[in-house]
């Protein structure tokens, strides 16, 4: 993470759960809501969709003690500094904003859905009717108007904060230090560790593993920094060490050329 | 609310009871995360389920549904018993001195009085010793046996531990953790505010709930402080400015009260309704009730109202004495026939009201409905409803469209009094139209009618002022918000102060008796400065006490007072009892501060000096309140359907002042073990209400797309039911199919020596829309109300759950 | 013609290849347009990468066709190497690399045009498959899918190195080479230097198509039988 | 009231929240062209900003109507940022305020009535309907209304008719409700407060 960049943070023990955050954010962003079951769960839609960009989710966790807690935490696009979507995305559509975050620009996404796969926080998802693929973009639109993101802004407990990395890692991790004085020993800042550190920054009460569906140690997959680290410019390697030696070879040993002989029915 | 949404920051301790504010008051919950965050307040959530709000507290204690009484009251022996009382404030500040009456008593969940066939109390022996000038005896010691603290002492040394614990459900340790925290905010310097909602109000002691909390925070002196009162987090966008404007059979707007059968002139009312003190220490600002009341009637009546025929008031319906017409009456007698007509506007009663098989059924009998809405909703379609043959069904319906919030400009005020202007960002689609526009078309026609061919008694319908249009003929809300205000209808000289005719009145201290002034609503007179300046239109954002009083953000009533009761936030010689959160305080010349409970000096001052609850005729904080219909001191009852066939408490087993509805539709089944499981009723913070607007929300459907029932993993696993899977609740008057949600977060609970299971279910949901949704909640919910108020009692009933 | 050219492939066979090479191109044009940001002009031609992306799509579908019957023609002759010939033959690496007396004389087809077969057919299928499961990744698991983006481009360095083998053996690396693929005819030298057991053999059987001679008479089908 | 530059700042929230991008140096005039929802930050900009208040709970939190000047419809509705109850926060219902708007396809917009008996609503015009109901009122109230009760006092009141809500209605509209239904006689008068 650079300097200039700007990161939003979710601090876990302040969310409520109103879900403004979830709506604002389909307002802001035009996408719809679809019809859903109730499974059991406050937690709808069950995940991440094309249509729902962050989600708050639902867990019900008993501590060692029996101490009944109820978890919250907004889901959505974490905005990597070294981004897998980004890296695999052949068309661009997925880049890195002058904030740092990561941007998509939808009228590039040829809908090949290989961010979904190189994402390590399964974040992009995929629209069937228009061949594209949605996320988060940070409110990219607003932020370059100097509007806070759509979701912040709409947070009233103070549970989702915006601003620049130095400033939002240090009330990060103040915080923790509060939250450990304060009965949660297990208190810790999630997502400066990894994945070149995200834009967006959880703190968390308890430690990462009780929260579902959240990854203890994200990485972009190795499958694919093989395949964009290692394979990509291989193949151009490999072809032009091909061309190279058959010019060497050529000129050196020369081709393989029919013996004159051979030639002897042809008369 | 006594205080404000913005002053629950200034608190030190806040007892979230009654209520869900997370869910319910999302951006309340900002200002109560706050006071941790800044005061290191604690937050404590009292319910029977753990909510988001509990998520969110630093501890959240379950109590069985309907036993708030006996954990408050468990609360108030604590009080007393370890000297927590803050006792200047409680000797000075509340009538706890009064002597009352030696025919007083209370006798196995009985006060004096009763009259068992009525269910109703002669109130005759609920009074206080008055010496010769008429003024209540006071022992200023409190220990005179039959002074009010002696009684209270006495009533609630019954409420201990281990009683309470029983009834509530509540262990005794996570009573004492309560009852510890809260009372250590009975110090001079220390704030402790309550919170409550519905689920306070929906019971059939909901008012005494109330009480009994209110006496907690006289003896603990919150009230009239930043930081204290008792705070109800009311449920609509404009519910405080409905019940201010009165849209309720028993009063007018202002609160004053609806005229009965018995006090058939003027005078007699005003005889009856203005009360009086002889204590010159006391204000007694309701001693001013002509004024509100005449100018309220010359707000409807304008010039036909004159002196000489008692400003028309014979034109006002009078009600009989004693009786009530809430809207569970009135859907009982609908079902028995009696109704024929119904105005149905922005409310959703099918889904809504209490036991909604009997409304729909009562529906059926209708000649007429007229609705207005922006949605459709389960109450205009009745005629089409699960199992209801239109063809038989002779009843004709309106369904009037109607503007959306955002589409007309107006006035809201939230529950904290703050009435705030909006503006009209566009226009509402195709015919829709403002309430305010249909409601002047439909009145106008009906009074061209009269007009043209005369009819019963057309003198009211005539003689009503009815000229709130602008000059294209549509709606004027600016117009009706200033007759509201009231003005001047000739020049009027008061004091030193000389107002035109047609001025403003701009503030309800200058409305008069004699029909010189016009004003709607007496609460509002000062909403408009006397040059017609709009003060709901304030946004000023200036903060001068630091405390979040934003004096010039829109208009607050009254007169801008943005907390009541505020003169008892000082000493008796006007000196802040916390000098770190100054509200008032007297300079000896004047007050400065928040916009005093009147001028007059503080109490010290024996000559001018006023006690601080004005609008109380004594003066002083009601610790002994004889004016509810069950007692002066709240007694807990059990709900009138519970898991119990005796209360713990006394042979009284339900509240005696209840009144039963004894229709055929009304069964009840308490402690029947056809129904075992405890019920209550909440809504969710995606949807409002009974949903009627919600749910054609998308956005919000999305996230709570159908009816659940919260169920805990004990009771699940004994019933065999899998979270997700369908199931059926029952009660005795219907049952509802929806989708089990198996949690952590209902517990059962021990109650009298058994194990009581709990259960609950959002009411948001009807027939209509989603069609797969589920029905309402309320096809389960029994038609019983709070004695004093009829509010139904949602919050507690018994039911059955089965797998489907 | 001049006669005595020596037909080596029939019309069928080179179809295949042609098929198999026109798309194995189209392939990997399109395929470097969405690989490299650098080569995203590619897809201008066609209105986009988009369109790019749905001309690789179906051109895929193409390539499998193509090298299902290429397989299934050549695989007994190109599929399966012969001992001991086979291995002499990779000992002098075919006597493309350096000098060699007498370069052992094999099949029809070499063992390096064996290994090309190979690894078209082996990387080429692996292409198909990966290739098929990128296009519908949702119904496979994500684990499986991100081995297939990995497969792919392995797949596609070596057939992409492979092609530039094959382009320069087939032309000037080896002259005479081309008209096998074109006409389908080739000179009897060029057999005897690249083919000679094939020659000799089919020659022996009476097999041997010669330009201007009566066919000998016929014994069994070609090599594609 | 309008607010236009004003009310563009209190849109953004940017000051309460000690947010401001372009000081730190950050080209705002990124040289990427980006998509056409871009269109949506520079319309509000060019928007007419109405204030308003939330119709839900009773908290009172001021939102902000971007309103196009051209076609006259609200595009766009978030928090107000200088409110200083909600400080431009909102909850789900709240941030979602935009679907009351007619943008929702379920908005009622003409007069449905439903005839005796029938199984459908009709669509009817306004005038029709406010004249039937002035005469059904009429017919009822000079029916039924009653001058004394069963003891014999004056009671100039009409039982047969209820008039139930709203807390969802502006204050003004309220008190013309209770102006309308108590000169009519009305006694049968509710609505959520009790609820």
């Amino acid at each position: 993470m650079k300097g200039t960049d700007f990161v939003k943070l979710i601090d876990t023990t302040r969310c409520t759960a109103c879900r403004g955050c979830q709506v604002a954010c389909k307002q802001w962003n035009e996408m719809p809501g679809l019809r859903t079951r109730n499974r059991g769960s406050y937690q709808n839609p069950p995940d991440l969709e094309w249509n729902t960009w962050t989600l708050v989710r639902f867990q019900e966790h008993e501590n060692g003690d029996g101490v009944l807690q109820w978890l919250f935490r907004k889901d959505g696009c974490m905005h990597c500094t070294d981004a897998g979507c980004v890296k695999v995305c052949p068309s661009g559509a997925l880049f890195y904003t002058e904030f740092g975050t990561v941007g998509i620009d939808r009228t590039k996404c040829i809908g090949c859905k290989e961010c979904l796969f190189a994402c390590p926080f399964e974040v992009p998802k995929y629209d069937r009717a228009t061949d594209k693929v949605f996320k988060c973009d940070l409110c990219y639109t607003r932020l370059r108007e100097g509007l806070l993101p759509a979701c912040v802004k709409s947070c009233p407990t103070g549970a989702l904060t915006f601003g620049a990395v130095d400033t939002m890692l240090k009330t990060a991790y103040a915080r923790v230090e509060d939250l450990k004085q304060d009965g949660h020993p297990d208190a810790n800042v999630y997502g400066d560790k990894f994945v070149g550190g995200t834009h967006v920054l959880y703190v968390l009460g308890e430690k990462p593993e009780i929260y579902d569906s959240l990854p203890q140690k994200p990485a972009v997959p190795l499958t694919v920094i093989a395949w964009k680290d290692f394979l990509k410019p291989l193949s151009l390697l490999a072809a032009g060490g091909v061309i190279l030696g058959s010019f060497l070879h050529y000129i050196i040993h020369g081709p393989k050329s029919p013996d004159e002989n051979g030639d002897r029915d042809a008369t | 609310m006594t205080n404000h949404y913005i002053d629950l920051k200034n608190s030190d301790c806040i007892l979230i009871m009654g209520s869900n504010a997370a869910e319910h008051h999302p951006i309340a919950f900002k200002w109560i995360l706050r006071a941790k965050e800044q005061n290191g307040a604690t937050l404590i959530h009292v319910d029977p389920r753990f909510t988001r709000t509990s998520a969110r507290c630093d501890f959240h204690v379950p109590l069985r549904s309907g036993t708030d009484i006996a954990f408050l009251g468990g609360m108030i022996r604590y009080i007393i018993e370890n000297e927590k009382y803050f006792r200047d404030y409680v000797v000075h500040y509340t009538n706890a001195s009064f002597i009352v009456s030696p025919d007083f008593h209370f006798k196995d969940g009985l006060f004096s009085g009763y009259d068992a066939e009525k269910r109703k109390y002669n109130k005759d022996t609920w009074v206080f010793e008055k010496d010769s000038r008429g003024i209540p005896k006071r022992d200023m010691t409190l220990n005179h046996p039959r002074c009010v603290f002696q009684l209270l002492k006495d009533h609630y040394s019954r409420y201990t531990l281990d009683k309470v614990s029983s009834i509530t459900g509540v262990t005794k340790e996570n009573l004492l953790r309560v009852y510890k925290a809260y009372s250590a905010t009975g110090v001079p310097d220390k704030a402790g505010t309550e919170c409550y909602a519905l689920g306070w109000t929906h019971h059939t002691t909901g008012s005494q709930n109330i009480r009994t909390m209110s006496i907690i925070q006289l003896l603990l002196g919150n009230m009239g402080i930043c930081g204290g009162g008792v705070n109800a987090l009311r449920g609509e966008p404009n519910v405080q400015g409905s019940t201010d404007h009165a849209i309720l059979y028993n009063i007018l707007p202002g609160y004053l009260k609806m005229p009965a059968a018995s006090l058939d002139t003027l005078e007699k009312y005003l005889g009856k309704n203005t009360p009086k003190s002889n204590d010159p220490q006391s204000a007694n600002y309701y001693q001013n009730y002509p004024n509100f009341f005449v100018s309220f009637l010359k707000a409807l009546f304008d010039d036909k109202g004159t002196a000489e025929n008692g400003f028309g008031y014979s034109w006002l319906p009078k009600l009989d004495d004693g009786a009530a017409y809430s809207l569970m009456h009135l859907f009982d007698k609908m079902y028995d026939g009696k109704v024929k007509g119904l105005f149905v506007v922005g409310t959703d009663p099918a889904v809504s009201s209490p036991n909604a098989n009997k409304v729909r059924k009562a529906l059926e009998n209708l000649e007429w409905m007229v609705c207005e809405n922006i949605f459709d909703n389960e109450t205009h379609c009745f005629w089409k409803g699960p199992g209801v043959d239109p063809g038989k069904i002779k009843t004709e319906v309106f369904l009037l469209p109607a503007s959306a919030s955002m589409e007309k400009e107006g006035s809201q005020s939230n529950s904290g009094r703050w009435v705030q202007w909006k503006y009209k960002a566009a226009e509402a689609p195709g015919d829709a139209a403002a309430v305010g526009e249909l409601t002047i078309r439909i009145m106008a026609a009906i009074k061209e009618l009269y007009a043209r061919e005369g009819g019963a008694y057309p003198d009211p319908v005539l003689n009503l002022k009815w000229d709130y249009i602008d000059k294209n003929g549509k709606y004027d809300a600016l117009k009706v918000a200033k007759q509201i205000n009231g003005h001047f209808l000739r020049d009027t000289t008061i004091g030193d102060k000389t107002f035109k005719r047609d001025q403003m009145v701009p503030s309800f201290g200058m409305l008069q008796s004699d029909g010189s002034t016009s004003g709607g609503n007496w609460l509002m007179s000062g909403s408009f400065t006397a040059d017609g300046f709009n003060n709901m239109e304030k946004r000023g954002k200036d903060d001068p006490t630091g405390l979040g009083l934003f004096p010039n953000w829109s208009f607050c009533w009254p007169v801008n007072r943005r907390i009541i009761y505020n003169r008892a936030s000082c000493d008796l010689n006007g000196k802040p009892f916390n000098p770190k959160r100054k509200l008032l305080e007297w300079t000896g010349e004047k007050w400065v501060g928040d916009v005093p409970d009147g001028p007059w000096p503080p109490q010290a001052d024996k000559e001018k000096g006023k006690y601080p609850f004005i609008m109380k005729p004594d003066g002083l904080g009601a610790i002994f309140g004889p004016g509810m219909a069950e007692g002066p001191f709240p007694e807990h009852y059990e709900p009138l359907e519970s898991p119990l066939t005796v209360n713990p408490m006394s042979g009284q087993r339900i509240n005696p002042a209840i009144e039963f509805f004894n229709g055929e539709m009304d069964k009840v089944a308490s402690a029947d073990e056809k129904f075992p499981y405890v019920c209550t009723s909440y809504s969710c913070t995606e949807h409002w209400c009974s949903g009627a607007l919600t749910r054609w929300q998308a956005w919000l459907l999305e996230m709570q797309p159908e009816l659940y029932v919260e169920i805990g993993e004990k009771l699940a696993i004994e019933k065999g039911i899998r979270n997700g899977q369908r199931v059926k609740v029952s009660s005795a008057r219907g049952e509802v199919s929806c989708i089990a949600m198996v949690t952590k977060r209902f517990k059962p609970f021990q109650v009298e020596g058994k194990t009581v299971h709990q259960v609950g279910l959002p009411f948001n949901y009807g027939w209509l829309f989603p069609k797969d949704g589920g029905d309402s909640t309320n096809l389960l919910t029994p038609t019983i109300g709070d004695a004093n108020t009829f509010c139904p009692e949602y919050k507690a009933f018994m039911v059955n759950v089965t797998r489907i | 013609m001049k006669k005595g050219m020596i037909k080596a492939t029939d019309a069928f066979e080179r179809i295949v290849h042609w098929s198999l090479a026109i798309s194995c191109i189209v392939l990997m044009i399109s395929g470097l347009g969405m690989m490299f940001h650098s080569l995203n002009f590619l897809a201008v031609p066609v209105g986009g990468l988009k369109n790019l992306k749905l001309i690789h799509n179906f051109t895929g579908l193409f390539f499998i066709a193509s090298l299902f019957f290429a397989v299934l023609m050549w695989w007994r002759e190109a599929g399966v190497f012969e001992f001991p010939e086979d291995a002499e033959w990779i000992k002098v690496a075919g006597g493309y690399l350096w000098h060699v007396d007498s370069v052992p004389e094999v099949g029809k087809y070499n063992p390096g045009q064996k290994m090309f077969f190979l690894a078209v057919a082996i990387f080429g299928a692996a292409m198909a498959v990966s290739g098929l499961m990128m296009w519908f990744p949702l119904s496979f698991g994500a684990g499986l899918v991100r081995f297939m983006y990995f497969l792919h481009a392995l797949g596609f360095v070596v057939i992409f190195a492979f092609f530039f083998v094959h382009l320069y053996l087939g032309t000037i690396g080896s002259p005479g080479s081309l008209p096998a693929m074109t006409s389908g005819w080739v000179t009897r030298a060029w057999l005897m230097k690249q083919h000679p057991k094939w020659l000799k053999e089919t020659e022996h059987k009476g097999r041997l198509v010669v330009y201007g001679k009566e066919p000998a008479p016929r014994e069994g089908q070609g090599h594609h039988a | 009231m309008e607010i236009t530059r004003r009310g563009f700042l209190t849109l953004s929230g940017a000051v309460a929240s000690g947010l401001t991008l372009s000081p730190l140096g950050i080209n705002l005039k990124p040289a990427r062209a980006y998509a056409a929802d871009l269109n949506k930050a520079n319309r509000i900009k060019a928007a007419k900003q109405v204030t308003t208040i939330c119709c839900y709970c009773s908290v009172g939190c001021g939102l902000v109507c971007s309103v196009d000047k051209i076609t006259g419809k609200i595009f766009n509705i978030e928090g107000d940022a200088d409110h200083p109850i909600s400080e431009g926060s909102l909850c789900a219902k709240g941030a979602g305020f935009f679907d009351l708007t007619e943008a929702n396809r379920h908005r009622l917009r003409k007069v449905l009535y439903r005839a005796p008996m029938s199984d459908k609503w009709e669509e009817r015009e306004m005038d029709w309907a406010i004249d039937r109901i002035a005469r059904l009122v009429k017919t009822e109230r000079d029916k039924s209304f009653i001058t004394t009760n069963a003891k014999g006092q004056t009671v100039n009141r009409v039982e047969t008719i209820g008039h139930l809500g709203s807390s969802n209605v502006d204050s003004e509209e309220c008190w013309l409700m209770v102006a309308k239904a108590r000169a009519l006689g009305m006694v049968y008068i509710d609505h959520q407060a009790r609820v």
